[in-house]
């Protein structure tokens, strides 16, 4: 009975484990992508994984503070991409490529 | 009527307003704008001080005193000391003196330093000067009272090394910051120790702990406590041993010495003493090194300056011999005399400081009495105020001067405390101030005109002449509020005002009552051979250096040896140097030297070498790849994680 | 299986499957789209989780703004094929591997291990029972209510973040350009 | 869900209306292509299509045949996959977007609601918002995948201006949704309904030879709205994606035949949606000029002496023709200013986007905002 329980009833830690999966996604992205853009995509992952868990804990939990937070989330994601693809396009302007490694040097 | 929180509040902070709005465009050379903020600034603060003084006076005698707190500033254990301040009979002066000169000199300051460039930043120095003096006098701590007395420390430094492109005066304010730090020291021990005695550091309550018996010895807690106080005292206002730096301070512009070097700042000791009245009443020992050392200051002082040229020299060592006649009032007890002399003394002094630069402003920033002479057609405002104070200061009846230092004269002598050697030097000091003052007249205003065909003099304009005249009306009547009994009685029933406002603060000496007043003959007798005195001497000078102008030089002759000792100032500040300061270089020197770069500094060169090795096998972590770091980021979250699931 | 379950595990292998090969794809478009796509999927999952507003604005800001962004970047600069996609370097990308599959393992671990009974369902429920309007609603009191301080400091930081990344792409000419 | 309903049959009735409606959209486009060729013939004073059947109408048959018998062309650079996708995703946003739209009055049985709409979200705007917002990955994947310069030039043009002109448009529509205090399109219909009714400032204004439209009380949202959705559809005079004399053709130059077709149908979608908003937001939807759903339904029964059933239908019917004249009159206008209106260059797109309609619509909502807090808390 339990195996079935456990595909057909959804409950909370259902979306907490598909959270983590898709944040450790994210964070495989970060660790292991070179491309700057793919980067900062690979962090919006990770964001919204953690977006999802905000909502699903507000709604099991009853409480709409979780939603404000995600609204919080998503605006500093934006404002960080916005920034990110600023940095990336002045380093493909100097380099004409966005690896991550010419940030290595934090001279010049 | 406005609540008298609010009024406090106002007269703090409306100068602090002027600083920020000052300070803020330090750049600017418009002199309007500026010293309009400041002045305007001053005169609110002198309107709130105006309506306090006048809701104290509403109050009965037992209980005047209006207090604040705005926030309590810190609490250690046993030591809690608010941002609070008092106004009270004593304080009341005092804010109603700064405020009061303070916006006259302002209102100078505005044509005297037109032409300068700086004049933003000048005015707003003046308004934290005039902010940081408030604290000081209003404080209702000792510590409260220190963060003013260290502000105006401050003021004064940036004031007197205004024109700090001249390397002669950035060391001159150099000398005074560096000469009060002394004295600052020792008032933070004082305050220690009286801290250590009676767990406090409020005023109010310092006065109301304070012993009822008189303590003898030498090495009492109050006795050293009130010791460290004064020394820090000396620093502050000049008296020996640190009174070096005031004469130095001159360095600054001349408003600046009427304002700072004479009317307010300086004569923060002698109101810190007067505060403490109780405290340093039960300490004998103390009052009698403050009366030694005004009485020796105020004559000495003034043997240096019968023998200056520079007209604020002159007019800088009369202040330190007028401070040291306060300090001599203070310590005999005659606290009231003091607290008088410094008020009658801030109209006067102010007046002939003002008058100086009045007369600088003239000449073309010439201050070598030398080159002056038979200013008086040229300038004749000037000279009727200056006249004013001069009548003041050497003691000429009914002036201002004359009422405050023939109390203290009279109580230097009759008080339980006082001593006839004590009024002895404080006539003979009265009989050079008479002398020095006189000179000064005559070689600046009088006699034949030895001014440069180059320089043409002329009277100061109206911003000028307008403060000069208000301080020489409050010359003249300033001391008519404190008019002492045998003369009162004898004119009519004048009572003294004075002694009436400031009895509930002032302390009797313990066994003072069955002596004062009886001897009114003697009174009477002292009185005028000081008055006797001082004209002989002003008389004197008139004719050595008016009626003939070249006796004086014969005399310079005749007594060359005693001459070259006070026109060298004793050698006080070469002797300061040899004893004092080059051996304390020296050590320092030898202390680096040996101490610094042969020891410590080669056992931390070690320790960093061995940290740069360690740092050499580490630094294989560290090389800029960002995503090595989120690695040791990843992995740090998975150790941390596992090891609180495994537990 | 109900509607919800069979929603739930469809919209989570979506996601899931997306967001491989977001961090998978060699060529960066294929990433961005893949993201994209994850973003949908995810505002989908507000939708399961009756958070109706914030999947319209996941769908707004992420997919439609963001990820735009991204892709238009991404075709701007004309990077078709990556020589190196991933990080060189055997053993650091064997730690970081390591390092992600034990962080997975041990959240996963953790959340089925540690909350095995269900949360309680408070009774003072403002978002489970009240309809969807009222959530907007509750959402909007608490954000301009409670949390007015951190929302007008967000805007403050809008502002700023939009200037300085002006000023970071800024470059001469443009469409723009006078002289 | 209240998308897709709770129970297998609500399910199964949404799924059905679902299809029902995209095939509506789908079948609409060949008459709105019809429409405009004839009407930039009428405009620009020439016959049009007129051969092929009676006014041409066969026409579209014959151009559905061309299409699909063109050859199914790949370019040599671009990308395939992406190729193939672009034109199917830009049907899907239109088309589901359009769905929220309510286009009659519910139809009410004892036991059932049917709704005259795909499905009914009650965050309808945002919704649609977020859908519609979707479409410039259509453009930028046909751009790209086409392998060639003039259609990246066009797809990173139009996505830009989508993105841009997505901000005046939301902002446009926040007096809208502060008037009537909800993101539900039913119930910003219901309350456009009857006559000119409002309170404020203590008072009641009321007038009955007006309608309760959002255009009396939204003038500049709805003037900015309007403008705005041109741009969002990339039409005239916002096409600046397929501008001929610099472009060729935007980011369609590679299509042709069928996968060309299929944008047709999504551009027009979006011009439905555009036309549907516009109706449900300023124009009282479905509702009859001066009538509320109610009175047209008592006067059905009172008149024909139906029973309430058949009234209902009746009712239905007529609010979905009420619906689909001023739909229509929407599309028309959206035609008529394509070929009367000349094209923007792009700065002059980019400024009045960013420096004009962006303020505009700003100070719109906040003076909407202010007016409805005074209005309801202070009186004259």
């Amino acid at each position: 009975m339990l195996e079935t329980s456990i595909f057909t009833e959804i409950t909370l830690n259902h979306y907490l484990v598909l959270s983590a999966i898709m944040f450790s996604l994210g964070m495989a992205g970060v660790l292991l992508r070179r491309n700057l853009i793919v980067l900062l995509m690979s962090i919006e992952l990770m964001l919204n994984a953690v977006n999802i868990s905000f909502v699903a804990f507000s709604h099991y939990m009853g409480k709409i503070d979780g939603q404000v937070m995600v609204f919080f989330v998503m605006t500093i994601a934006a404002a960080e991409a916005a920034v990110g693809l600023a940095l990336a396009v002045s380093i493909f302007k100097r380099f004409k490529e966005v690896n991550i490694r010419f940030f290595e040097h934090l001279k010049g | 009527m406005l609540n008298h929180e609010l009024l406090i509040a106002i007269l703090l902070l409306s100068p602090l307003l002027g600083f920020f709005i000052n300070g803020i465009r330090f750049r600017s050379s418009n002199y309007l704008i500026a010293g309009a903020v400041a002045t305007v600034a001053v005169g609110i603060s002198f309107v709130s001080a105006v309506l306090l003084f006048l809701q104290l006076v509403d109050l009965s005698p037992e209980n005047r005193r209006l207090a604040v707190s705005f926030f309590e500033w810190m609490a250690i254990d046993k030591l809690r000391v608010n941002a609070g301040f008092v106004v009270d009979q004593i304080s009341g002066i005092m804010i109603l003196i700064i405020t009061g000169v303070g916006t006259l000199i302002h209102l100078f300051s505005v044509g005297y330093m037109h032409h300068d460039k700086g004049v933003t930043k000048y005015f707003a120095y003046l308004n934290l000067f005039i902010f940081n003096m408030l604290i000081l006098v209003l404080g209702d701590s000792l510590l409260t009272m220190f963060v003013g007395w260290e502000g105006v420390g401050l003021c004064s430094y940036l004031l007197i090394g205004f024109w700090f492109s001249d390397s002669a005066k950035a060391a001159a304010g150099m000398k005074a910051f560096i000469t009060n730090r002394i004295g600052d020291a020792a008032f933070i021990l004082g305050m220690f120790i009286l801290f250590f005695t009676f767990g406090t550091l409020n005023i109010h309550e310092l006065n109301g702990l304070a012993p009822t018996l008189v303590e003898s010895s030498w090495l009492g807690a109050v006795t050293l406590g009130t010791l460290m106080l004064f020394i820090g005292a000396t620093g502050k206002s000049a008296q020996i041993p640190l009174y070096v730096w005031l004469p130095d301070a001159m360095a600054g512009p001349t408003p600046v010495s009427a304002l700072i070097h004479a009317a307010t700042m300086v004569t923060a000791g002698v109101y810190m003493i007067v505060r403490l009245n109780p405290i340093f009443i039960v300490a004998p020992n103390t009052m009698m090194v403050i009366a030694i050392i005004g009485a020796a200051t105020a004559v000495l002082a003034a043997t240096i300056g019968l023998t200056q040229y520079d007209i604020k020299k002159v007019l800088a060592y009369s202040t330190v011999s007028q401070l040291g006649y306060m300090f001599l009032a203070v310590g005999v007890g005659a606290f009231g005399a003091g607290m008088f002399h410094l008020m009658t003394h801030a109209f006067f002094k102010a007046l002939m400081f003002l008058g100086s630069g009045s007369v600088i402003h003239g000449m073309h920033e010439e201050q070598d009495i030398r080159k002056m002479g038979g200013l008086k057609k040229y300038m004749p405002i000037t000279h009727f105020t200056f006249l004013l104070g001069w009548l003041a200061i050497i003691g000429i009846p009914p002036f201002a001067g004359f009422f405050s230092k023939d109390e203290i004269l009279w109580l230097a002598f009759s008080s339980p405390s006082g001593h006839w050697a004590l009024w002895a030097a404080g006539a003979l000091g009265a009989a050079l101030t008479a002398f020095y003052m006189t000179r000064l007249m005559a070689l600046t205003f009088w006699g034949k005109s030895r001014v440069d065909k180059k320089v043409h003099p002329h009277e100061s304009g109206l911003t000028m002449t307008i403060p000069l005249m208000v301080l020489g009306l409050l010359s003249i009547v300033g001391g008519w509020i404190g008019i002492p009994h045998v003369i009162g009685e004898y004119l009519g029933h004048i009572p003294n005002y004075w002694e009436h406002w400031l009895e509930p603060v002032i302390k009797k000496l313990p066994t003072s009552d069955a002596i004062v007043s009886h001897q009114t003959s003697t009174e009477w007798a002292l009185m005028g051979a000081s008055v006797l005195i001082a004209s002989i001497s002003a008389i004197t000078a008139y004719w050595m250096y008016v009626v003939r102008p070249g006796s004086s030089e014969k005399i310079k002759k005749a007594i060359r040896p005693v001459y070259e000792v006070v026109n060298n100032k004793y050698w006080v500040d070469e002797a300061y140097f040899s004893w004092i300061i080059n051996p304390l270089i020296q050590t320092s020197k030898s202390l680096w030297y040996y101490i610094d770069v042969n020891f410590i500094d080669k056992m931390t060169f070690k320790v960093a070498d061995m940290a740069m090795g360690g740092g050499s096998f580490l630094k294989v972590l560290q090389n800029g790849n960002m995503q090595q770091y989120a690695m040791y980021i990843g992995v740090g979250v998975v150790v941390v994680l596992s090891f609180v699931l495994m537990r | 299986m109900t509607a919800d379950a069979f929603l739930f595990w469809f919209l989570a292998f979506v996601t899931v499957v997306s967001g491989l090969s977001v961090i998978l794809m060699v060529n960066p478009i294929y990433s961005a789209l893949s993201l994209a796509m994850t973003m949908i999927g995810v505002a989908a999952i507000f939708v399961t989780l009756n958070a109706y507003f914030l999947a319209g604005v996941q769908l707004i800001v992420y997919a439609g703004a963001v990820m735009v962004l991204f892709v238009m970047v991404l075709m701007l600069f004309d990077l078709k094929h990556e020589i190196q996609a991933f990080t060189r370097g055997r053993l650091t990308g064997a730690i970081k591997i390591a390092s992600v599959g034990i962080l997975s393992g041990l959240i996963v671990g953790a959340v089925t291990m540690g909350l095995k009974t269900p949360v309680v369902i408070t009774a003072s429920s403002d978002v489970a029972a009240a309809p969807t309007v009222d959530t907007t609603r509750a959402l909007a009191e608490n954000l301009f209510i409670k949390n007015v301080l951190g929302f007008e400091v967000l805007g403050v930081m809008l502002l700023v973040i939009a200037v300085g990344a002006v000023a970071l792409s800024r470059s001469k000419g443009g469409t723009h350009a006078r002289d | 869900m209240t998308t897709m309903g709770s129970t297998t049959i609500e399910i199964a009735i949404n799924l059905v209306k679902t299809i029902l409606v995209f095939l509506m959209m789908v079948q609409a486009v060949p008459i709105l292509v019809w429409l405009e060729r004839r009407g930039s013939a009428f405009i620009q004073n020439r016959f049009g299509p007129n051969r092929v059947g009676p006014l041409g109408l066969v026409q579209l048959l014959a151009d559905a045949v061309k299409f699909l018998k063109k050859e199914d062309f790949v370019p040599e650079k671009g990308n395939r996959f992406l190729f193939y996708c672009a034109p199917v995703f830009a049907m899907i946003p239109g088309a589901i977007a359009y769905m929220a739209i309510p286009m009659s009055v519910p139809l009410v049985t004892e036991s059932y609601t049917f709704l005259i709409q795909g499905y009914e979200i009650n965050v309808g705007i945002v919704f649609i918002l977020g859908i519609s917002s979707l479409a410039a990955y259509t453009i930028l994947m046909a751009g790209w995948g086409s392998g060639s310069k003039f259609s990246l030039m066009g797809a990173l043009r139009a996505s830009a201006q989508i993105i841009s002109y997505e901000l005046a448009l939301g902002l446009a529509i926040v007096g809208v949704i502060l008037l009537y205090g909800t993101f539900n399109l039913a119930e910003m219909i219901q309350s456009q309904s009857g006559s000119l009714n409002f309170q404020g400032f203590g008072y009641t204004v009321a007038a009955n030879w007006l309608p309760n439209w959002g255009i009396f009380y939204q003038p500049i949202g709805a003037l900015l709205f309007f403008a705005a959705t041109f741009a969002e559809s990339n039409r005239l005079p916002f096409d600046l994606a397929e501008g001929e004399a610099e472009l060729v053709a935007g980011f369609h130059t590679e299509y042709g035949g069928f996968k060309m077709l299929m944008f047709f149908i999504g551009e027009y979608a979006h011009m439905m949606v555009a036309s549907g908003l516009m109706v449900t937001f300023f124009f009282g939807g479905y509702s009859i000029w001066n009538f509320s759903p109610e009175e047209v339904h008592s006067w059905i029964m009172n008149t024909f002496s139906v029973a309430p059933f058949t009234a209902n239908v009746l009712n239905s019917i007529i609010h979905f023709l009420s619906y689909t004249i001023k739909f229509a009159l929407f599309l028309w206008i959206f035609i008529h200013v394509r070929w009367t209106l000349p094209r923007f260059r792009y700065d002059q797109l980019m400024d009045l986007g960013w420096k004009t309609m962006l303020p505009w619509a700003l100070a719109n909502s906040i003076l909407t905002a202010a007016i409805i807090f005074i209005g309801s808390h202070f009186t004259l």
